[in-house]
């Protein structure tokens, strides 16, 4: 009787084991850092041209057909960008990178665009991220 | 066994931020969500816990021993810079000061703190260097400053820093450091000895009474126990408001990485440098710096200095205008250039440095009375700790009127102060001693005015002329002068007035801080009182007989001209 | 008795080649130090891996030491010649791998360790020749991870297969070393990494070690290293029917001398 | 032998202004409308600088102050009382070194020597400047130039490492001395009675000096007093703050202990010492009670070589100098600040510039240039050396400040030079 208990344990065992660990190793491998911006801004709210958004660093420019989002960081190494009014430029202040209104690189070092970030317009309410 | 760690979803690369969420970011270049903290902080970017996380970590990586770690991974040549530059190793202060005082034959050679860190020297001059000077320099511990206000150092922070960090109500102000740097950052330092931070902003430090008193308290305070009056300030401030980096130079300030004996070597900028300026296409040093200020304009065309070709990018040419940009905001200025008037080009004065006429006065404290007491105690701030032998700091009088002239480190003629007339009393474990180095130094006291000295003040006053204060007169080409003050009488260990740099007959009385640097000789003593007959009457410079005027003296002397009737 | 601590080293083996296997995921040779420490602070449950890892190949160790322990207090050593060999060559097999694993979390004592190793080589004749076999100027990791992550599992898989003649996963052996592991883990705690950046006066290396570090600080040649450590596997080999009780006595000696080294 | 036992004799006795009068009633009653006696000048000119517009008392009459303060006149008497007549010939001094001194006649005519003390028709030049000390004419006849406050100014330390001692509560620069002093001529020996003068009135260098040789004596500079030629240096004190304060604040004063007041110094040292808190008080010098509140004072700043010249009342030229550019502060004893730096009053400022006669006489005139080349810069403290209000005289004129520079002057200096 208890032998038949324990072997009944031991097969058991294995699928129990298995079983419990499925959820560390599970956790273990999709496990993704990846920095997320979360956030809503009300259309009416934004201006025609560049906004900058200190708590999230991203510029938001909008014209008159569309709007765009963009990394304030630039490219190369990671510096917050200036926008040149005057110019209608952004100023990398670290290592005089350059990129025009619409985040196209215009000089280096920087060797890309800036990053856009993917958004959504729903109830009349921008939704990033 | 730990299993699963609270994560916060990283707004940085760190984990730091789990805790830290609530700092803010430092400035522009440097954001957290790219840089995180580790990058310049050091410790264990990934633990969690606090114990783990702080392992290692510095609070103040800018401090030179660490810059190299951290700042120095993108500022490397920066950090190298200005670990081997003045403001750090104080050599300019210390080997002047053992020249002074007679223990060094030249006033270069030593390597300045660094070189005082393990030594345990005997020499009287370090003891002084150590208890007095050596509080000032760009690596001093802030934390050693008693009173926090006056606190001084901190590696590259100590200029850089615009606030220091600090916690707010919900959040955590990380320190901000700019590039604009606010003239209050240099006046922690460079507000004694020649004090041109403080002249610049027209202040001159006082006597010490405090007055006028406000609301029953003293006023016109500088700092602890000092007071100042008010001076016409410096016209770089009155009219433009100028900080002192409008003029530095980064090359200038933060060193140039060579070995420089004395501050007018590291210096960089000069007055012709603006005001009359060359102007060549912008590097991309002067682009970067303009992009890193964020108000100034990038234009093509920009002035560098005539010393280190260092881009003066805030001072630009357009088609038809020059410019002078303000760091602090970016405001515009027209740039007034030197103009070509007869004062700027006649010979007789080629060699006056601009600072002789525009100057229009120098802080002048007479008499360093040091008294050494060996069985003192006091903080050393080599070693930061307290060791024997105490200094305290006495004066006689101060002045700031007519400043006295003598030649300078350029060989040009340029006010002079004392700097320092020691008069040192030692007092030893049985018996006192005597010493005395009295020494006057020429530097650009800060204090321009467009307005210049008139003629007198310079050809006819004992004080600019550097006899000191009193009665001059000339009879048969032939300089009398009776001093007002009487030295020995006061206790001074030597006859000739303290105020004296010369004596009418051209000896010179007391050192100075640079082996070039001296007096008026009796020629030219001679020559410039002897000019003052001339002056009386012909006191414009668009005067003819200034135009040669060694001619016109030989033309009058064998009486081919005729000026009094 | 004998029996079933082998079985159980071999459960705890086969953990820590599992844990390795998962942990093994998470490691960048060439961000060795940050990816240890990410594994440990940031990813879910990595640290427990690690520690799964850690502990179960330190008592492995000590089961192994066991395990020999309990034959050598036989009368005779009943496998045949060619497998005793193998046997000793596992388990010289496995220090060098617990000692690989050590090098590869990458922190001060880690990279210390490497340091020691290399010039140990180094200064032994013939064997240092197979400097680079370890060696690598551009990822100092890389070739340790190598060796650690795929041919010393390998090489001593082979070796205890050759030793047991036979695989056997029993179920109930693997959930007692798993227990035991999860236990031990329970109490202790892994040895801290030193961080890079770091000021200590002193790193240490594996436990197994010390004994030699010590005898090297108390002037011992680096010859005289090479005979300490290799001697009691020399015992171990000569002991196959020979006396065995002079080489009994010497191997334990040894052993007393060198855990008063170690201490 | 004779007089031995004389001296002896007053040794013992003590004597009293009362004991003098009763043999020289006619001495006694001159005195008693002399100056030193009502010291109405100094007390007047104060008053009016502080703003009373008639102010004609003495040191007799002087009133006691208001003890409701509105406006700086009304502490003006309290100010004199406690700060300024310290020096009257009936106050009891405070001993320092230099001001012993004895009350009544022999404030003056008495002698200390070696033998002992015993009254003098000769009086010597220590009697006076046991009051004539500090800012005003008397040390600057020995050179005197009074150091600043500040403990840091106290120099050379004595030989055990102790600050000087000083001399009438003060610390002295050395300076050029009086031409009359290096030969040996005390005070008495111009200020006296003789040739049938009132000692009342000045005497003139002319009654010793008769014969002026040079021509630029007469020729240029006739209606100029000697002393602004001839002295070498002249006392100029720019800007004097005064603070009564009824608090006991005293740390802030620690290094300012020394204010040239000896009573000051000893109760700032007293009280910064005492772990007990001690009230301000301050005597009153007149009725000698300690009243309530320390005045306190501080100078802007204080030059020898600054010159400013002005016109006396008889039309001469001469130095001039501010006794003082007053700004007054009053904090009562709850702390309040009655008055917080004021400094005139309906516009008026509270100062006074006067003409006066430096005693730093040398043979050789001053250089031409030091007055016709003064030029006073304005701006920041610079503007502290215009005189705005002048008492018994005024500003020099257009024509006369114009003159300084004409082209006569220069012609006439530039032949002096070649």
């Amino acid at each position: 009787m208890l032998n038949k208990k324990r072997r009944k344990f031991l097969n058991l065992l294995p699928y129990t084991l298995v079983g419990g660990f499925s959820y560390p190793v599970v956790k273990f491998f999709l496990f993704n850092d990846k920095p997320e911006i979360k956030m809503l801004i009300p259309l009416k709210e934004l201006k025609e041209g560049i906004t900058y958004i200190e708590k999230s660093k991203i510029f938001i420019y909008k014209n008159s057909q569309n709007i765009d989002i963009y990394n304030a960081h630039c490219t190369h190494m990671g510096c917050i960008l200036n926008f040149n009014k005057d110019t209608k430029q952004f100023n990398c202040p670290c290592h005089k990178s350059r990129f025009d209104i619409d985040g196209t690189r215009l000089r280096g070092p920087a060797k890309r665009d800036l990053d856009k970030i993917a958004f959504k317009i729903k109830n009349k309410t921008l939704q990033v991220g | 066994m730990n299993l699963e760690k609270p994560i916060a979803k990283p707004s940085s690369p760190d984990q730091c931020m789990s805790c830290h969420s609530s700092t803010t970011n430092m400035d522009k270049s440097h954001p957290i969500e790219v840089f995180g903290c580790f990058k310049c902080h050091g410790g264990n970017r990934y633990a969690t816990n606090k114990k783990d996380a702080h392992r290692g970590v510095v609070l103040n990586p800018s401090r030179l021993e660490y810059a190299n770690r951290f700042c120095g991974e993108c500022h490397s040549d920066v950090v190298k810079r200005v670990s081997s530059s003045m403001m750090q190793s104080q050599n300019g202060i210390l080997n002047v000061l053992k020249f002074q005082w007679g223990e060094l034959s030249t006033p270069i050679g030593l390597e300045g703190v660094v070189e005082l860190k393990d030594k345990n020297s005997t020499s009287l001059a370090e003891s002084h260097f150590r208890k007095a000077c050596a509080s000032c320099h760009v690596n001093q511990h802030e934390d050693v400053f008693d009173d926090k206000k006056y606190a001084r150092g901190g590696g590259c922070v100590d200029c850089h820093r615009i606030e220091k960090g600090h916690q707010e109500k919900n959040h955590y102000v990380h320190s901000k450091l700019s590039s604009k740097i606010p003239s209050k950052n240099c006046l922690k330092c460079h507000n004694r000895s020649n004090r041109i931070g403080i002249s610049y902003f027209g202040k001159f430090e006082s006597e010490g009474y405090g007055t006028p008193y406000k609301h029953g308290e003293f006023s016109h305070k500088l700092d602890g126990s000092r007071f100042y009056y008010e001076l016409p300030a410096d016209i770089h401030h009155t009219k433009a408001g100028l900080d002192c980096i409008d003029c530095h130079t980064e090359k200038g300030v933060m060193g140039d990485g060579k070995k420089n004996h004395h501050m007018e070597d590291a210096e960089d900028i000069k007055c012709n440098d603006c005001h009359k300026p060359k102007f060549k296409k912008a590097d991309s040093l002067a682009v970067m710096l303009s992009d890193l200020n964020g108000n100034i304009p990038e234009t093509k065309s920009i002035a560098y200095t005539n010393k280190k070709n260092s881009p003066i990018y805030n001072l630009q040419k357009d088609k038809n205008s020059t410019k002078f940009y303000r760091k602090r905001d970016g405001k515009a200025f027209d740039m007034s250039n030197m103009s070509n008037k007869p004062y700027h080009t006649l010979d007789i004065h080629k060699r006056l440095d601009c600072t002789s006429c525009h100057s229009s006065w120098v802080p002048s404290c007479y008499g360093c009375h040091e008294v050494y007491f060996e069985n003192g105690k006091q903080f050393d701030w080599v070693k930061r700790e307290v060791t024997k032998g105490s200094w305290q700091e006495f004066r006689s009088f101060l002045r700031f009127e007519s400043p006295s002239l003598g030649v300078g480190y350029n060989k040009k003629i340029m006010p002079f102060a004392p700097g320092c007339q020691v008069i040192g009393t030692l007092f030893k474990d049985k018996k006192v001693e005597k010493f005395h180095a009295m020494a006057m130094a020429g530097w650009d006291p800060h204090t321009t005015q467009k307005e210049v000295r008139s003629c007198e003040d310079c050809h006819f006053n004992p004080a600019s002329l550097g006899l000191g204060r009193g009665n001059l007169d000339i009879k048969n080409n032939r300089i009398f002068f009776e001093p007002f003050y009487n030295s020995k009488k006061s206790g001074m260990p030597f006859s000739y007035p303290i105020d004296g740099f010369v004596s009418s007959d051209g000896k010179q009385f007391q050192t100075t801080s640079r082996k070039d640097a001296r007096s008026f000789n009796k020629k030219e003593l001679q020559k410039i009182v002897g000019a003052y007959k001339c002056i009386l009457c012909h006191d414009r410079y668009s005067d003819k007989i200034y135009k040669d005027f060694n001619k016109s003296k030989i033309l009058f002397n064998s009486g081919k001209t005729v000026c009094l009737d | 008795m004998s029996k079933y601590v082998a079985w159980v080293t071999q459960a705890l083996f086969i953990i820590s080649l599992l844990s390795g296997l998962i942990v093994v995921f998470v490691y960048y040779p060439s961000n060795a130090y940050d990816s240890v420490q990410k594994l440990s602070f940031i990813t879910p449950f990595g640290l427990f891996f690690r520690e799964l890892h850690y502990f179960s190949s330190e008592i492995f160790i000590f089961s192994i030491l066991v395990h020999i322990l309990i034959e050598l207090s036989k009368k005779e050593i009943k496998i045949n010649f060619k497998s005793w060999i193998y046997s000793i060559f596992a388990l010289l097999v496995a220090l060098v791998l617990m000692f690989t694993g050590f090098v590869l979390k990458a922190d001060q004592s880690a990279n210390a360790a490497a340091e020691v190793a290399f010039s140990l080589l180094k200064d032994t004749p013939f064997l240092d020749k197979f400097l680079p076999l370890v060696r690598d100027n551009f990822v100092f990791y890389w070739k340790f991870f190598v060796w650690h992550g795929l041919f010393l599992p390998l090489i001593i898989e082979y070796a205890i297969l050759k030793h047991v003649r036979k695989l056997s996963v029993n179920i109930s052996y693997f959930t007692i070393a798993l227990g035991v592991t999860l236990l031990v883990s329970l109490f202790l705690n892994l040895p801290r990494d030193i961080g890079l950046d770091e000021k200590v006066l002193h790193v240490k290396g594996p436990w197994f070690f010390w004994g030699a570090e010590n005898m090297l600080q108390a002037g011992l040649s680096v010859l005289g290293i090479n005979v300490v450590i290799i001697l009691p596997f020399l015992l171990l080999i000569g002991m196959y029917k020979s006396n065995t009780k002079l080489l009994k006595i010497l191997l334990l000696l040894w052993v007393i001398i060198y855990a008063y080294f170690s201490v | 032998m004779l007089r031995l036992i004389v001296i002896f004799f007053m040794l013992g006795l003590h004597l009293n202004a009362e004991d003098c009068v009763d043999c020289h009633k006619k001495e006694a009653q001159k005195c008693q409308s002399s100056n030193h006696y009502t010291l109405s000048n100094a007390i007047n000119i104060t008053r009016k600088a502080w703003g009373i517009k008639d102010s004609n008392v003495t040191l007799q009459t002087i009133p006691h102050s208001k003890i409701d303060v509105k406006k700086p006149s009304d502490l003006v008497d309290d100010f004199l009382r406690r700060k300024c007549l310290k020096c009257h010939l009936n106050v009891k001094n405070s001993g320092e070194r230099g001001m012993k001194r004895q009350r009544g006649c022999l404030a003056c005519h008495s002698k200390h020597s070696k033998k002992g003390r015993c009254q003098t028709k000769k009086i010597a030049m220590s009697k006076c400047l046991s009051c004539h000390n500090k800012e005003f004419v008397g040390t600057d006849y020995k050179g005197l130039f009074p150091k600043d406050y500040s403990h840091s100014f106290r120099t050379p330390l004595q030989k055990d490492g102790k600050y000087p001692s000083q001399r009438y509560g003060i610390d002295f620069h050395h300076l050029n001395q009086d031409i009359h002093y290096k030969l040996g001529m005390s005070c008495v020996d111009c200020h006296n009675n003789k040739n049938g003068k009132n000692w009342k009135k000045n005497i003139t260098c002319k009654d010793c000096h008769k014969e002026l040789s040079k021509s630029n004596h007469k020729e240029y500079h006739s209606n100029i007093s000697c002393s602004a030629c001839h002295s070498s240096w002249n006392m100029s004190s720019y800007e004097l703050s005064v603070f009564r304060d009824d608090t006991a604040d005293y740390a802030k004063w620690k290094d300012l202990t020394l204010q040239e007041d000896a009573y000051l110094n000893k109760f700032l040292k007293k009280a910064l010492k005492s772990k007990k808190k001690i009230k301000p008080v301050m005597p009153d010098w007149v009725d000698m009670k300690q009243k309530k509140g320390v005045w306190y004072s501080g100078w802007r700043y204080r030059r020898w070589e600054d010159m400013v010249l002005g016109v006396d009342m008889n039309g001469t030229i001469k130095i001039l100098r501010p006794i003082f550019q007053y700004r007054v502060s009053y904090r009562d004893a709850n702390g309040s600040m009655v008055l917080d730096d004021v400094s005139s009053v309906d516009g008026k400022p509270l100062e006074a510039w006067a003409p006066y006669s430096p005693h730093t006489i040398t043979k050789k005139a001053k250089s031409c240039e030091r007055c016709h080349n003064t030029e006073i810069k304005k701006g920041g403290v610079y503007s502290l050396k215009i005189p705005k209000v002048i008492y018994n005289g005024k500003a020099l004129s257009k024509t006369q400040t114009d003159r300084l520079k004409s082209y006569k002057y220069k012609k006439i200096r530039a032949k002096m030079l070649n």
